[in-house]
């Protein structure tokens, strides 16, 4: 609303408040029952300016009206305030009634009739109408000049410093709120979001007042206060209603249940630690225009982003009852709690702290603007599109259903995409998918962290887009070897979503994991020993060795889903020696080499095998202790041996 | 004499009238307090005083013609005063007047007038006497003179007043019924859109080329089959042209 | 699951009063130069102020197809919005309906998106072009109401669209609902907006059959 | 939206509609496809009331239940021009307005429907085609969803009508989309539907022409057919058939 240049006309329908209700259904209250405006009307009478009022009405009004009005505020305290009025009303009545019935007795001529005499003897003097003209006329001048008298106060008034700014700041106030002048005088205004779109029920209507009548006001706001029977607010709102005093001439009232500071707190719980918190709090958005205008300008402001958290928080609540997830949500109180993941929980709760002065909310650890962000923009959305429907074209098309949908008839639009149509996905639903996501986004850099940390060898380096939605994210993965890059290098692409990861290895395999960790563990482990095996064969190979065999499926050991100990076997250039790799990743990745020689040393020709030739099979193999090799990396080490062996046949 | 005694009369119902009005609105005002006095607002309060003051505007308007005969001029002369009840009397004074009888006459026809006004009346003419004829009319046609003076002048402000007020709520017509119903008879059945090459056959009867130009294709490939369509339009058209022609036109004028 | 045909779907639909068919019209007119001022006032009156409104430029051709043993001709309104990517509009337009007690004026409406072919389907079955002419102008939206300010421009023959003329130097102005039978607030509702616009323009029912026989 | 092709399964002799259905709906199944919902087509048609002078005209309304927004119809006036149109619903309560002139032959109003098979990307639907509660064929519908032209993906098609449905199905394109030349203002114009854009009117289309096949194969059986003229004028003679 700050920004509001366009100035809304209202209809007439609203012209009948009368006074604010402050449950703020003004809309259903009935016209006024005019018992509660006698109270007024008797309260304001004073017979003497109102009968002025009247004859400036209708200048030429008739005497009568006049001096019965005139004389009765000396009756004023008689059993009922018209009484007097009432009095010389009778007495009207009864001459009338003398005169008409003369006439019409007369007009029958049975009785008496009216004889024209025949000398004309005007014996009044010309001087005596005078006289009497003067009288009448000098009454109806007095009751201009007192008229204009009361003109030239009120202007003055203006002129005069202190209420000056009164009308400069309803200016001001106008310029940046909805405002209306009601039947009663009073003036209202609207901080509601219904014109940007919201179907909130709860009104946000606030009187704007001059500074001298805010004390009754003021009085009739803790008497509203009182009877609603929120005692709690009473002292607040009476301070509220005067608070913005001093330099400001102008008070606006804001209802009892919109006043203090509210915002949304937002926790994702893992068991019983905060995981991550926000809180959406509309305080310092949009221009901070409270230094040229009133101080009231704050106050509207705080009002409204409580009539925003409030909305915000209804519409959860409503969609929390509605849904009905595996897990229910739970909302008690003004806490709404989803369950994102196993024991993991999104907490949604309404804090509207009503002492003024505490306008800083607790400060909270580890604040998220993302979802602080969304939550806002979410609800923003929502009221958007109730108040932007898209016009049909041609013109006489029907109005409201989408662009889409228009189309879908003639475009012959398959059942696929009309039910698309249908679907709308509430704001607790977005919410919840968000907060999985920064869920799941957040875990999946624990573990790719944590393994890059623990696995010195290869390296893994994890390369995250920093473009991404609000409920998919995307990392690149590369495993390779210090100093063997051009070996080889493994890279996977995962996409991170709501509830599942999706990972797209270079051999084009799609693998979809769940939240659970261990999965992306083990999937990047994998990748490591596939990784180790597919260098060492690119090694070996240009090495001039020989590869029998390699598998990066023994299926032995504990069986992971996505593969475990891989092998290889390499033959040296000569094929005198063999060495065989076993690379298992289970739990954590260790490495067994084996070598054998042929024609092997201890060969001794028995009854069974005599001949010699023999020798020339394979020898049983011998474990290498591979960490006493010397080397950086598994890659290195096995260069080493490599070049060991065939230098030892040289 | 007799054209004065009509003139007389008429002025009579005129005023008649006039005082059944006012009555009536004093006695609904006087109903209003002592009823809904619970729930009485001020602006209908306001109105009914309003409401009075015109009638009694008015009746003094109906004295004030010229050719109104001299009222003052007449005596009321009791012709028959009677004992017993009349019932035309009381009908025609709405039961107030039961019996014309002497005794009420005199109190009735106010032959005296109301001791408040006789009195100011008193001061009037005493204050009157004490002052020679001349100065009188010296002050008289002074006063006049102030008057009018005063009077054009305010009737002067006023007219300017009128005029600002007018130019500046700017009441020029912002839409005229003619051009209303030439309007929505056009878009409800055509009236001055038919052009005459539609009748008879030609080709007005083909459906116009500003609709037939290709259109752009609709989102998606399903609109095209009107376009595939559109090649073979030639002969369409000459067939409804022969249909045209053995259709007698239902709007024919 | 069986799948019910189309047809039963529809006859649902209109039984169970939400197939909107009914449109419930008041129609004036304001003059060009007080066209500015109207606009103001919709501006404030209607949804989505800050949007400026929402212009269209229609090219209206209604076809009429004489039906033995009646002698009221079957007329239908085929529209399209003039450079804009959109389906064509067909509409049938029942007998208008100036009931007394009702505010506005009420006539069954059927509203159709087709293809572009369907002028020359039309022509096939026997339809004839009765007249045509461009509608463009401002269209505003309050709740269900749709306004539409327009001028109408009549089509020459022969010439191109910037050589048609005006019909007239106001323009009409419309405020419509289309709504599903028995709901008769509509009516109301209408009517206390139209209040809001005057007096710069007097939004009446009117019986443009009447109408017809005025020369 | 891709591709579809629609194949009228040819009845062996003394073998019910419902047990050829059953048997292919069960092979589908056990070759591993999906059974994914119903579907229907249905097609009524009006007759314009013959006026002097005018041939007759024939407005076929059809409905698909893969596009439940729209409803399709071809109008046909004797002279073998067709226009097609896709609409709104709503457009069958327009037809209504002008029973007048067009009067339906509710004796020729014909569907099929059936059960709707997923595989891969193909999609194959199971139609038993009624007419009057008349039990008339099977049609079977073959969708292959990821392409648009049929001359991509036409041996793929028919690859899975071989395979799976045993049709045998010759190497050329179906009749319907095979090079056909209409006549229009510019003489003789060829089209090659075959590499045209596939649109839902297609399939449409196609069904008519299986429909007025089967409504054809009624007025031919019938003793007193033969007369010449549209085809929907001596449908209705075929009507009182069991």
């Amino acid at each position: 609303m700050s920004n509001s240049v366009n100035i809304s006309v209202e209809t007439t329908c609203e012209n009948q408040i009368r006074e604010i209700a402050y449950d703020g259904t003004e809309l259903y209250q009935p016209p006024p029952t005019l018992s509660e405006s006698l109270a007024k009307c008797a309260a304001r009478i004073d017979f003497s300016k109102t009968s002025l009022e009247d004859l400036k009405k209708e200048e030429k009004s008739a005497a009568a009206a006049e001096e019965d009005a005139k004389d009765a505020n000396i009756f004023q305290e008689s059993l009922w305030p018209w009484d007097a009025v009432r009095n010389k009303l009778k007495d009207a009545y009864t001459e009338i009634c003398v005169l008409s019935d003369v006439i019409s007795i007369a007009k029958d001529k049975r009785y008496l009739v009216l004889d024209p005499l025949l000398e004309d003897s005007d014996d009044t003097k010309p001087i005596v109408q005078v006289y009497t003209r003067k009288k009448a006329i000098s009454q109806a001048a007095q009751v201009l000049l007192s008229g204009a008298e009361r003109l030239r106060n009120a202007h003055s008034e203006l002129r005069n410093p202190n209420v000056k700014d009164f009308h400069i700041e309803l200016l001001r106030l106008r310029q940046n709120w909805r405002l209306k002048k009601v039947s009663n005088g009073a003036i209202i205004g609207d901080l509601s979001y219904r014109t940007a779109g919201s179907k909130f029920g709860m009104s946000g209507t606030f009187e704007v007042a001059k500074a001298e009548d805010v004390l009754d006001e003021e009085t009739t706001t803790s008497n509203a206060n009182s009877s609603g029977g929120n005692t709690p607010n009473t002292q607040i709102s009476t301070n509220n209603g005067i608070q913005p005093n001093g330099s400001s001439s102008l008070r606006v009232i804001v209802p009892a249940e919109l006043q203090g500071v509210a915002y949304i707190k937002v926790i994702t719980q893992k068991d019983q630690e905060d995981l991550c918190t926000a809180q959406v709090n509309l305080m310092g958005h949009g221009p901070n225009i409270t230094a040229q205008v009133g101080v009231w300008q704050k106050t509207l402001e705080f009002a409204q982003n409580v009539l925003f958290c409030k909305e915000l928080f209804a519409q959860l609540a409503r969609e929390a009852i509605q849904l009905q997830a595996p897990i229910p949500h739970v909302v008690i109180g003004n806490q709404i709690r989803a369950t994102l993941l196993p024991n993991i929980q999104l907490i949604i709760s309404l804090c509207h702290s009503t002492s003024f002065d505490s306008n800083q909310p607790a400060p909270i650890n580890d604040h998220d603007h993302v979802l602080e962000h969304s939550l806002h923009q979410l609800l923003r959305e929502v009221h958007y599109k109730n108040s932007h429907h898209p016009f049909p074209h041609p013109a006489s098309a029907p109005l409201g259903p989408s662009k889409k949908r228009m189309i879908a008839g003639p475009t012959a639009a398959d059942r696929d995409s009309l039910l698309e149509m249908t679907k709308t996905q509430t704001i607790l639903e977005q919410i919840i998918a968000q907060a999985q996501h920064i869920f799941m986004r957040k875990r999946t850099q624990y573990v790719l962290d944590t393994l890059a940390r623990d696995v010195k060898d290869p390296q893994i380096v994890s390369h995250w887009n920093a473009m991404n939605s609000p409920t998919m994210s995307c990392v690149k993965i590369n495993i390779v070897t210090h100093g063997y890059d051009a070996f080889g290098r493994t890279s996977l692409v995962i996409h991170v979503k709501e509830r599942s990861l999706k990972c797209i290895c270079r051999d084009g395999r799609v693998m979809r994991l769940s939240y659970e960790p261990q999965e992306l563990r083990d999937l990047i482990l994998c990748q490591i020993n596939s990784h180790q095996i597919s260098c060492l064969v690119s090694l070996a190979r240009c090495m001039a060795w020989t590869v029998l065999s390699n598998s990066n499926h023994l299926g032995i050991g504990k069986v992971e889903p996505l593969g475990n100990a891989s092998s290889c076997l390499l033959a040296s250039p000569n094929s005198d020696r063999m060495i065989a790799v076993q690379i298992r990743c289970d739990p954590q990745i260790d490495v067994k080499v084996y070598i054998a020689r042929s024609p092997r040393q201890d060969f001794f020709p028995t009854p069974l095998v005599p001949e010699k030739f023999w020798e020339n099979l394979g020898g049983n193999f011998k474990e290498v202790r591979f960490d006493k090799i010397e080397g950086k990396s598994f890659l290195n080490k096995m260069e080493f041996l490599m070049a060991s062996l065939t230098s030892n046949t040289a | 004499m007799q054209r004065e005694e009509k003139h007389f009369e008429i002025t009579l119902d005129a005023v008649l009238q006039r005082l059944v009005d006012l009555k009536l609105s004093v006695l609904a005002m006087i109903q209003k307090l002592e009823m809904e006095y619970m729930d009485i607002n001020w602006p209908t309060f306001l109105d009914n005083f309003a409401l009075i003051s015109s009638h009694l505007t008015g009746l003094t308007k109906i004295l004030a013609k010229e050719q109104c005969p001299p009222l003052r001029n007449r005596t009321v002369l009791p012709l028959l005063v009677s004992m017993d009840r009349d019932e035309a009397l009381i009908n025609l004074t709405e039961g107030r007047v039961p019996v014309f009888s002497h005794d009420i006459v005199p109190d009735y026809l106010r032959t005296r007038p109301d001791p408040v006004t006789e009195q100011k009346m008193q001061q009037n003419e005493q204050k009157a006497s004490n002052l020679t004829n001349d100065a009188a009319m010296k002050q008289v046609t002074q006063y006049n003179k102030v008057v009018s003076h005063v009077l054009d002048m305010v009737s002067k402000a006023r007219e300017e007043w009128e005029i600002e007020s007018n130019s500046r709520t700017g009441i020029q017509q912002t839409s005229s019924m003619a051009d209303t119903q030439l309007l929505v008879a056009a878009v409800g059945m055509g009236k001055g859109l038919q052009f005459k090459a539609n009748y008879g056959p030609g080709p007005g009867m083909m459906v116009p080329p500003s609709i037939r130009g290709p259109t752009p294709p609709m989102g998606g490939p399903s609109m095209s089959p009107g376009n595939v369509q559109q090649l073979g339009k030639a002969p369409s058209a000459v067939k409804t042209n022969i249909k045209s022609a053995n259709q007698v036109h239902p709007f024919s004028r | 699951m069986a799948i019910s045909s189309a047809r039963e779907s529809l006859s649902h639909a209109l039984n169970n009063r939400f197939l909107p068919n009914l449109e419930y019209l008041l129609q004036g007119s304001i003059l060009d130069s007080a066209v500015e001022h109207l606009m103001h006032r919709l501006k404030g009156l209607c949804d989505n102020v800050d949007t400026s409104p929402e212009t269209f430029h229609d090219l209206e051709v209604c076809m009429s197809l004489r039906q033995p043993n009646t002698n009221q001709p079957l007329m239908l309104r085929v529209r399209r919005a003039l450079g804009r990517d959109a389906p064509f509009q067909m509409r049938y337009l029942g007998q208008p309906e100036v009931d007394q007690r009702r505010p506005t004026l009420v006539r069954s409406c059927m509203d159709c998106a087709c293809t572009n072919g369907i002028l020359d389907f039309l022509t096939e079955m026997g339809f004839r072009l009765e007249f045509e002419y461009i509608a463009k102008g401002y269209m505003f939206r309050k709740g269900r109401m749709k306004i539409t300010v327009s001028k109408l421009i009549k089509i020459v023959p022969g010439k191109q669209d910037m050589a048609n003329e005006p019909i007239s130097q106001s323009y009409i102005v419309e405020l419509s609902v289309v709504a599903p039978t028995g709901q008769e607030n509509v009516g109301e509702e209408m009517r206390v907006f139209a209040e809001q616009l005057k007096p710069l323009v007097q939004l009446e029912k009117i019986d443009y059959k009447r109408l017809g026989n005025i020369p | 939206m891709g591709v579809t092709v629609l194949q009228p399964y040819p009845m062996p002799e003394g073998k019910s509609g419902a047990y050829i259905i059953d048997h292919l709906g069960k092979r589908l199944l056990s070759l591993g496809a999906t059974h994914a919902g119903q579907f229907l087509v249905d097609c009524e048609t009006f007759i314009s009331t013959p006026q002097h002078g005018t041939p007759t005209r024939a407005v076929h309304v059809l409905h698909n239940s893969e596009c439940p927004a729209s409803t399709f119809s071809i109008i046909d006036n004797g002279t073998g021009k067709q226009v097609a149109l896709v609409a709104d619903n709503i457009f069958d309560l327009l037809m209504l307005k002008m029973t007048n002139t067009f009067t339906s032959k509710k004796q020729t109003k014909i569907e099929s429907r059936g059960a709707r098979f997923e595989y891969g990307d193909f999609v194959i639907k199971l139609g038993s085609v009624t007419m009057m509660e008349h039990f008339k064929g099977v049609l079977v519908e073959i969708e292959y969803k990821p392409c648009i032209t049929l001359s991509y993906c036409w041996e793929m098609i028919r690859e899975m009508l071989q395979g799976f449905l045993s049709i045998n199905v010759g190497k050329e394109y179906p009749s319907y989309f095979t090079t056909q030349t209409i006549m229009n203002a510019m003489g003789q114009q060829q089209l090659h539907k075959q590499n045209d854009i596939y649109e839902p009117m297609d399939t449409i289309k196609q069904y008519l022409e299986q429909f007025t096949n089967y409504r054809k194969h009624v007025q031919m059986h019938s003793a007193m057919g033969g007369t010449v003229g549209p085809v929907m004028m001596n449908t209705v003679v075929g009507m009182g058939r069991p």
